[in-house]
């Protein structure tokens, strides 16, 4: 039978829109998500602008002290007299330069280490793995307080210690992902090319583990902020006069108590709050999205 | 072992006239009268001990352990006669004998007291007389030295001969109303009356105290009814306590101060005496006293000599002049500003004053870093030794600093320890400025031997004048000490120096 | 099972060995020489230098780990450089404090926040579910000394029913301690209601979804019992590991709640040796932080084995 | 409707309309589905994965997806509609009249619970006390042959195999006595011997208990063996029903023509033609579909398709079918030229190609030394097809990753032209392009953030060592020959169906000539449609670069029809190897008789099935001797347990390891079997 008609290819294909944007239109879909984006985006116009946009002089002493929410001090003023409204729109910038560094700082060594012991296993793995054991059972906080003692409170030096602090928790959470990854057939396809190990981790599975590594970020950059915040509140912050949230709260919250001036500290909170709300929010839409 | 001393004995103590008192911020290392210097300390032993005298708020001195003292012609030598049968909560009798014994100790190397009198009194120079007197040979005349053996040299309180180091909390052995029976460290101390006192029964039956770290945990439990008496409150850090018809605020004007030294002997813009006076021309003082302390401080004059000392008032008070202030900056070639860094500890108000200083001094151009540090950080390292004498701790090195001081009965400590030059007798110890100015030196001395206040006064003017030319130093106020109670809190009398007296107070 | 806990417990150890090189090694990043903190800025040199050789601090680094290490396995903590007491007597109490208000803090948040969990994957995508899951995202997400002055604020001062400080007066009965506990305890229940309640939602839906699930439910079994039986037992699981990882912080981390409170716990304890350069004191405080930590883990294996056939069973088939 | 014929049936479908709300949009999965069970009938239901089955099956069991609804239609079980029942009702019916089985039995149970407390639940729900429950529950394990249920009952779900836990299912759906009884490929992922042995144990239980089944599977050898009637469904649509031997034998629509013929069957081999196959595939779900939903795919198809729906047309004896042409669908034009592959003549008397000498790997696995091999020897020479068969875990998969170097032998060696070849990780890139490989599953095997494009670029890159200009000019030339079309080069393997992507899974191993091709199940997670595609591909491929091939697979037919010479594995060792005819016809090793005879064909008859005895032991601790001996249907005796019989040849390229002569052998096999149904079907 030459006379076979060979029917050709030609079917209803399944190309669906490139996978990139697809997800990205799937996250616009989330409230959670766009909510969270929105606060988010708003505070890190904040942190460029803050100052600029800030109606008074953030660090602006003035005789005018306490004085409550009005018109003129939309968020009163402190035991300064400087305007809570211009400090918590130029307090965003400490947060969120020292957060996002330290996340950063986590992710990209974590997720090296991460990639190196859940490929290579073995004794690098082991030994990584035994210390992140022992970080975890030390308090976070802890180690924080007494390496920023130890070192000083630089910026430098708080990026610096959450980001190692933070470093072995991503590196876990990669090593699960890659340990996932490195049982599925696209990995001996690569060794049986003749692929090198740097290769494999680095061009084959990570793009495979980017999924759990943006929640990942995401979720510390959340806990960054809240131990930041932790610290600053403890007095390891950054220096006065520059605003700071955590630290005008350590500053004033016990100006509460009198039941009155609590504007110095409520906005400060609201503020801390709204940001890490909003970072946890969009974590939560990523990963409702990267994990469908 | 303390705790489980701590937790029995406190068992026993829940009745009402028991009083309790928040002490901030806790005591820092060991209860040592000898060598504790800080706040926390000298509260916890002040409660059980007892000084040859007593200062007061209003100077005058009261008879404690000694009841009469007298001095020389030319007051070299000070001779007190102390109070009969005193008993140490030991059982043992008061004599010379301890009363010697502690005050060698005093005058010994090792001894924090030396700051005070380490420059007048060598271990020599205690003798005791007899049973019930004691003999003090200065190696130079001091007209007030009685106010050195107060409860202001607050290591001063008198032990037992057979006193060891180190056993001050374990077993009380001191001769007040109250008798240390527990102490944990960082957490609490409880004291039981002392049946047997010199003075009779005191009110309370005891007092428990509490240790916080931090000022708005005191506040809230004094509103909350958790504690009855907080041993120092301020405004900057305890606003809340303030203007509330349940709190009683006691009030102890004295010499309690902040000095703003600057380094006069590096070689930066503060080198220069007019840059000084320039800096300290931009602070308007008398906003500073009502932004932070509701006016309750004297305004200082950039020298010691507090208002309530009484001394050199003639001089006129320096006030904010930025036009002058200016000029002066133009004279010393610095009419464009500088930058600087002002390093100093988060004590009190302290950090608001800093920042009030960079705000200040922005009017004259100078561009100011601070360094805020935790009070650890700011006085660690050493005080003594090289480079300069001063050893390398910040609060005597950093170019420009401000440090907190205690108030004393008389302006000695402040003119010999932290602003004569540096000598092996002890003086310029605490000298941040690294001031150094002979004609200075000298006007302190007669000052010390001055017996007549018209003859203090008159040194006293001198070295203020000296002081407002070279502004080695700013003082810019002197601020009441003041302690917060409920109102059941009765008879309580705030002490400038933060002794914590309560043998006569009592619980309504 | 046996040798499954056998092996936990090894690993547990070589942790511990190696908290112990953690610590040791960041307390020397602390700067300062110890005799001069310790001694003051009056103390001689040659003093000094006496001091630091009587506490062994001139020898080599490994030397004095060592000797502290050993020490410390024989039950000897050393003493504390700064109140110059040993150690222990001032670490039990706080640790008894810590684990008092862990203990307190517990009782609340993990009915609250696994009732919350499973309550909100039962009604999954409803309001209910979104209710519960942001309220949680949001009470973690506020740090803990917000909440806690809120609390403060509340409680202790507007209305005056609860102690604005953790510490019950020396001697009083169990109830009070509990009414003074709460406070701290509510707060902590609002930082780790999220979590906890966010594991159990998970757990919970993974369980509803699996096949069992569907197999039990074609049984005819009516549904309360299907969740009971059914869903709640494997979907918990999960959930005890997590709660043991947050033991640690309940125990050690809880600095700035102890602050804010002025509750003499650990956590305060180990800040103030930090800030203090009270070397002795924080590295025995860490490790025995670390050691109720690991303890912990080990309780939920323990139980984790037990509520899993699993690994109850590993190797024996 | 035959049958509807019989008074109240078990179960009625009628215009079923199922959808599946995917991201807002209600997606349509079944469009119209109508058939009915009659009591004690067993009623089949195939189609191609993705097609509706569970959905019908979830839909009957009121089970849906969360995001799944019953948009119209109806259901009823025996008499009554299940849609219209409130909760209560709803699990009553379940708790008594309705029972459901589905594909993995180890996710069916509660890992945290006994066994025995399981199956008691069944009863206790009819409020039966506790410990009577727990006798039933004994009963119940009997009645579905489990030999001890005492020890059984009492133990946890992950301790019981595969087999045993899906018996163990069985029970519990039979223990009510349901009206139907409804068994979603039940036997799927289960050994053929296993599987077998599920098949036999549910045609007893559903004969004696006479419980209506309604059968999904996807595999026509099943349906034949087990349903008296079957319904084909394809997207959603019923698109022909009637009896199983109707069916089959004289189907009436092109599609199910088209799958009968895709399967090897009979003794269909490569060199006596390539198989038919059916291009493109499955309509995703809510795709619309106005006319015949087969249409696109269809050979026959005439412009009437794609607009007018087909109406059912009868062919008598209750068979009908969708089909606009259905007279003429069994002259359904073939996709593939039936043009006889010339079989290779391959040379084995030179040098082999790879040689494997005495391999043997032992895994440690908690505790226990797993010897996955345990001294494996063969050889293959260029260009020709070695099957391996042999049930789960036998070792299949760790020898061809020997043989790769993937995994490192514990003892023996790999041999490539005669030299030793170390692991993986020390060979030349020239070794490396030698041997290839294409997995089982197409969808772990490509990275999934790789363009297809990129992928093969870059194995041309590795073993073409080709790159720019002419890696583009051959990555289209490899496209071609493995018949991927273009625009597919552009995609990420997500956006391919699961025939598309194993072809660029091949076209993976092909970038750089390699001789040889290690196959493992390449097939068994593909359709049977895109099976034979991929099987022609193979085969072409072979004839045009000469490759030799390792074939692993479960399915005998598959392996039958793509091998020259087949190895049969047991516990890590070779029972027999032998080429494919002789394998096949026999004599055979006694476990490759029984393999054999577990196989369910479309022909129907078949072997009488020869049931092994026990499980299969675990390689931990392999039996002393022979390792078969402890399930050998011909076991002589002591012999057997004690002695491990030798490898020998006992016909030319015939080699097994069984202590009884091959001639007894022989006879044996002539007696067991009367008509061979292979011969007859070539
Ligand atoms: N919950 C769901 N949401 C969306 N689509 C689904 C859902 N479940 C199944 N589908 C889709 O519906 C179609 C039919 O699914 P179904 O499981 O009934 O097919 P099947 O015939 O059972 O396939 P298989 O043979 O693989 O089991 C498939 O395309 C599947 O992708
Ligand atoms: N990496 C491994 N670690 C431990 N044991 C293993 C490993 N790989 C395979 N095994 C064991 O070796 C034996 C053979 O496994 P293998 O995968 O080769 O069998 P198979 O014939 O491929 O099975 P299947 O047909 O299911 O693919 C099994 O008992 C398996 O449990
Ligand atoms: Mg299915
Ligand atoms: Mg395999």
């Amino acid at each position: 039978m030459s006379s076979a008609i060979v029917l050709p290819d030609v079917v209803p294909t399944r190309v669906r829109p490139h996978a990139r944007r697809e997800t990205l239109r799937l996250l616009l879909r989330s409230k959670t998500f766009v909510v969270g984006s929105a606060i988010f985006s708003w505070w890190v116009f904040c942190a460029f602008f803050g100052f600029a946009i800030a109606p008074h002089d953030p660090t602006g002493i003035t005789p005018s002290t306490l004085v409550g929410p009005s018109w003129h001090h939309l968020f009163g003023t402190d035991t300064l007299g400087e305007d809570v409204f211009s400090r918590v729109l130029a307090g965003a910038r400490s947060i969120l330069t020292i957060a996002p560094l330290a996340t950063a700082l986590a992710i990209v060594a974590g997720t090296t280490l991460g990639l190196l012991t859940g490929y290579m296993r073995g004794a690098v793995d082991d030994i990584v793995s035994r210390m992140t054991e022992a970080l975890l059972a030390i308090p976070l906080i802890v180690l924080a307080i007494t390496i920023v003692v130890a070192i000083g409170h630089s910026t430098a030096a708080i990026v610096i210690v959450v980001g190692v602090l933070f470093t072995p928790l991503v590196a876990r959470t990669v090593r699960a992902a890659v340990l996932a990854e490195r049982e599925l057939d696209y990995v001996p396809a690569a060794r049986l090319r003749g692929e090198r190990a740097p290769y494999i981790m680095f061009v084959e599975i990570l793009p495979n583990v980017t999924g759990p590594i943006i929640v990942e970020a995401t979720v510390r950059l959340g806990y960054a902020v809240f131990t930041i915040a932790g610290l600053s509140f403890l007095g390891l912050g950054v220096q006065p006069p520059t605003p700071d949230w955590a630290a005008d709260i350590s500053n004033n919250y016990n100006l509460l108590e009198s039941g009155t001036y609590w504007w110095t500290v409520l906005f400060g909170a609201l503020a801390i709050a709204s940001l890490v709300i909003a970072i946890n929010l969009i974590a939560d839409g990523i990963t409702q999205v990267l994990e469908r | 072992e303390p705790a489980a001393a701590f937790g029995a004995t406190a068992r026993a103590a829940a009745s009402s006239s028991r009083l309790r008192l928040a002490i901030i911020p806790p005591p820092t290392g060991a209860i040592e009268p000898l060598t504790f210097e800080d706040q926390g300390g000298l509260e916890t032993g002040g409660i059980c001990g007892e000084f040859l005298t007593r200062a007061t708020p209003s100077k005058t001195l009261l008879p404690e352990l000694a009841v009469s003292w007298k001095p020389n012609a030319n007051a070299t030598v000070w001779t007190f006669k102390l109070r009969p049968n005193v008993k140490f909560h030991t059982g043992q009798a008061m004599t010379s004998a301890d009363v010697v014994a502690t005050w060698k100790a005093l005058a010994s190397p090792g001894s924090q007291a030396l700051s005070a009198i380490g420059s007048y009194l060598a271990p020599a120079g205690v003798v005791a007389v007899d049973d019930l007197t004691v003999a003090f040979h200065l190696n130079s005349s001091v007209s007030n030295f009685p106010y050195l053996t107060s409860s202001d040299t607050y290591q001063a309180i008198i032990l037992p001969a057979n006193y060891k180091m180190g056993t001050f909390t374990s077993t009380p052995q001191t001769t007040g109303a109250f008798m240390i029976t527990a102490y944990n460290p960082g957490v609490g101390a409880t004291y039981q009356r002392f049946p047997g006192w010199w003075g009779g029964t005191a009110p309370l039956a005891g007092v428990d105290v509490t240790y916080y770290s931090a000022a708005a945990a005191a506040d809230a439990a004094l509103l909350g009814g958790q504690v009855d008496l907080i041993g120092q409150i301020q405004l900057a850090t305890d606003r809340s306590l303030f203007n509330n018809s349940n709190v009683q605020i006691f009030k102890a004007r004295g010499a309690t101060h902040r000095e703003m030294c600057m380094r006069v002997d590096v070689n930066n813009p503060l080198h220069d005496y007019r840059v000084r006076q320039a800096i300290a021309l931009t602070l308007d003082r008398p906003a500073i006293i009502k932004q932070l302390f509701n006016n309750l401080a004297d305004i200082g004059n950039d020298s010691p000599f507090a208002p309530v000392y009484g001394l050199a008032r003639s001089v006129p008070q320096r006030k904010k002049n930025i036009p002058k202030a200016k000029q002066l900056m133009a004279a010393a070639g610095h009419a464009k500003g500088f930058a600087i860094t002002l390093t100093t500890e988060t004590t009190g108000e302290i950090p608001e004053l800093a920042q009030i200083v960079k705000q200040s001094v922005k009017a004259i151009g100078i561009n100011m870093t601070l360094a805020i540090e935790s009070a650890t950080a700011y006085f660690a390292g050493t005080s003594t030794g090289p480079p300069k004498g001063w050893g390398n701790t910040p609060w005597l090195n950093a170019d420009l600093n401000i440090t907190d001081w205690g108030s004393r009965p008389v302006p000695n400590v402040f003119l010999v320890a932290a602003l004569s030059t540096l000598s092996k007798s002890g003086a310029g110890v605490w000298n941040a400025a690294h001031y150094s100015n002979p004609k200075f030196n000298s006007d302190v001395k007669s000052f010390l031997a001055a017996a007549s206040f018209k003859d203090q006064n008159k040194y006293a003017i001198a070295m203020q004048q000296l002081l407002l030319h070279d502004t080695p130093v700013v003082f810019p106020y002197f601020y009441y000490y003041l302690a917060a109670g409920s109102k059941s809190v009765k008879g309580y009398v705030a002490d400038p120096l933060g002794q914590i007296y309560l043998s006569k107070t009592s619980l309504a | 099972m046996a040798r499954f806990l056998l092996k936990r417990f090894a690993l547990a150890i070589i942790t511990l060995f190696m908290v112990s090189v953690i610590v040791f090694m960041v307390a020397q990043l602390l700067p300062g020489n110890i005799g001069r903190n310790v001694l003051g800025g009056f103390a001689t040199q040659q003093s000094v230098n006496e001091y630091n050789h009587a506490l062994g601090v001139d020898r080599p680094v490994y030397v004095q780990y060592a000797s502290w290490i050993s020490k410390f396995v024989q039950g000897n903590l050393g003493s504390s450089l700064e109140y110059k007491v040993p150690l222990w007597p001032l670490l039990r109490p706080s640790l008894v404090n810590s684990l008092e208000l862990a203990a307190v803090a517990f009782v609340l948040v993990v009915p609250l926040s696994i009732l919350g969990g499973v309550l909100a994957a039962l009604r999954r995508g409803r309001v209910a579910d979104r209710v519960i899951t942001l309220t949680g995202l949001s009470l973690t997400a506020v740090p803990e000394f917000v909440s806690a002055i809120i609390l403060i604020l509340v409680f202790g001062l507007l209305f005056k029913v609860l102690p604005v400080n953790a510490n019950a007066p020396p001697g009083s009965g169990f109830f009070t301690h509990i009414r003074y506990l709460l406070l701290p305890a509510m707060a902590l229940t609002m930082v780790l209601f999220g979590y906890i309640a966010r594991m159990a939602r998970a757990g919970t839906i993974e369980a509803l979804d699996a096949d069992y699930t569907r197999t039990a439910f074609l049984k005819g079994i009516p549904t309360r019992t299907v969740i009971w039986r059914h869903v709640l037992r494997n979907s918990l699981l999960p959930t005890i590991a997590v709660i043991a990882t947050q033991m640690g912080y309940l125990i050690g981390g809880l600095v700035v709640i102890e602050k804010v409170f002025n509750y003499n716990g650990i956590g305060q304890r180990i800040y103030t040796a930090a800030s203090n350069k009270d070397f002795t004191m924080l590295e025995s405080g860490v490790l025995v932080i670390a050691i109720v930590y690991l303890t912990a883990m080990l309780i939920a294996d323990i139980l984790y084995s037990v509520l899993n056939p699993r690994i109850r069973h590993a190797g024996a088939q | 409707m035959s049958a509807a014929a019989t008074p109240a049936p078990a179960l009625e479908l009628e215009e079923l309309d199922v959808a599946y709300a995917v991201r807002g949009v209600e997606r349509e999965v079944l469009r119209g589905v109508s058939f009915s069970v009659g009591a004690g009938e067993a009623y089949g239901l195939v189609g191609e994965s993705g097609c509706g089955k569970s959905t019908t099956a979830l839909a009957v069991v009121r089970y849906l997806p969360r995001n799944g609804r019953v948009r119209g239609g109806s259901i009823r079980v025996a008499g009554t509609d299940v849609l219209a029942l409130s909760r209560e009702q709803l699990r009553r019916l379940r708790a008594d009249r309705l029972s459901m089985v589905y594909q993995n039995p180890a996710d069916a149970l509660n890992p945290a619970m006994k066994v025995g407390q399981q199956v008691a639940e069944v009863f206790r729900v009819h409020g039966v006390p506790r410990n009577e429950a727990l006798d039933r529950s004994r009963d119940a394990l009997v009645r579905v042959q489990i030999a001890d249920p005492g020890q059984v009952l009492s133990r946890y779900p992950h301790q019981l195999s595969g087999g045993m836990q899906q018996r163990v299912v069985i029970a519990m759906a039979l223990a009510k006595d349901p009206a139907l009884l409804i068994l979603d490929e039940p036997t799927t992922g289960l050994d053929a011997t296993v599987e077998a042995e599920v098949l036999d144990l549910i045609a007893a239980l559903q004969a004696d208990f006479n419980t209506a089944v309604l059968f999904i599977s996807h595999n026509l050898g099943v349906i034949r063996k087990m349903c008296e009637r079957v319904g084909v469904l394809y997207a959603g649509t019923l698109v022909e029903e009637g009896p199983v031997a109707n069916i089959l034998e004289d189907p009436r629509h092109p599609y199910t023509v088209g799958l009968i013929r895709c399967i090897p069957r009979g003794g269909a081999r490569k060199d006596h033609g390539r198989l038919d196959s059916i291009p493109g595939f499955l309509p995703s779900i809510g795709e619309d579909l106005p006319g015949c939903v087969f249409a696109a795919r269809c050979a026959l198809a005439q412009p009437i398709c794609t607009t007018e729906e087909p109406a059912a047309h009868v062919a008598g004896n209750g068979h009908f079918s969708r089909c606009h042409f259905h007279e003429q669908a069994r002259e359904l034009p073939r996709t593939v030229a039936v043009e006889l592959g010339r079989p290779l003549e391959i040379e084995r008397s030179g040098d082999p190609l790879i040689r494997i000498d005495d391999v043997a790997r032992v895994f440690r696995q908690h505790g226990a030394d797993v010897h996955a091999l345990a001294g494996v020897s063969a050889a293959i020479w260029p260009g020709e097809t070695l099957g391996l068969v042999g049930e789960s875990g036998s070792g299949k998969t760790t020898l061809a990753r020997t043989l790769l170097g993937i995994v490192a032998p514990t003892r023996g060696t790999v041999e490539l032209d005669g030299r030793v070849l170390p692991v993986l990780s020390r060979r030349g890139q020239e070794d490396v392009r030698q041997l290839q490989i294409v997995f089982q599953n197409p969808d772990s095997a490509l990275n999934r953030r790789h363009q297809v494009r990129r992928i093969l670029r870059r194995a041309l890159h590795k073993l073409g060592d080709l790159t720019g200009e002419r890696a583009d000019q051959r990555l289209l030339e490899l496209a071609e020959e493995v018949r991927l079309a273009e625009r597919y080069l552009s995609v990420r393997p997500a956006q391919l169906s699961g025939g598309l992507k194993q072809r660029v899974a091949i076209a993976r191993a092909f970038a750089g000539n390699p001789r040889l091709v290690v196959c493992d199940e390449p097939t068994s997670a593909l359709d049977v449609s895109v099976q034979a595609a991929i099987l022609n591909l193979l085969v072409e491929l072979q004839v045009k670069e000469r490759v030799a091939y390792l074939f692993i697979s479960h399915d005998l037919g598959v392996v039958r029809y793509i091998s020259d010479r087949i190895a049969v594995l047991y516990l890590g060792r070779l029972m027999e190897v032998g080429s494919a005819e002789v394998v096949f016809s026999g004599p055979h090793h006694p476990y490759t008789e029984a393999l054999l005879s577990a196989v369910p064909t479309i022909d129907g008859g078949g072997r009488q099935r020869i049931k092994l005895a026990g499980e299969i032991p675990s390689a931990a601790e392999p039996p002393s001797g022979c390792v078969f001996h402890t399930r050998c249907h011909r076991k002589l005796g002591a012999i057997c347990e004690q002695q491990e019989p030798p490898l020998v040849e006992v016909g030319e390229g015939h080699v097994m390891s069984c202590h009884i002569p091959i001639e007894e052998l022989r006879r044996l096999q002539r007696e067991a079997r009367p008509a061979p149904a292979e011969e007859a079907a070539v």
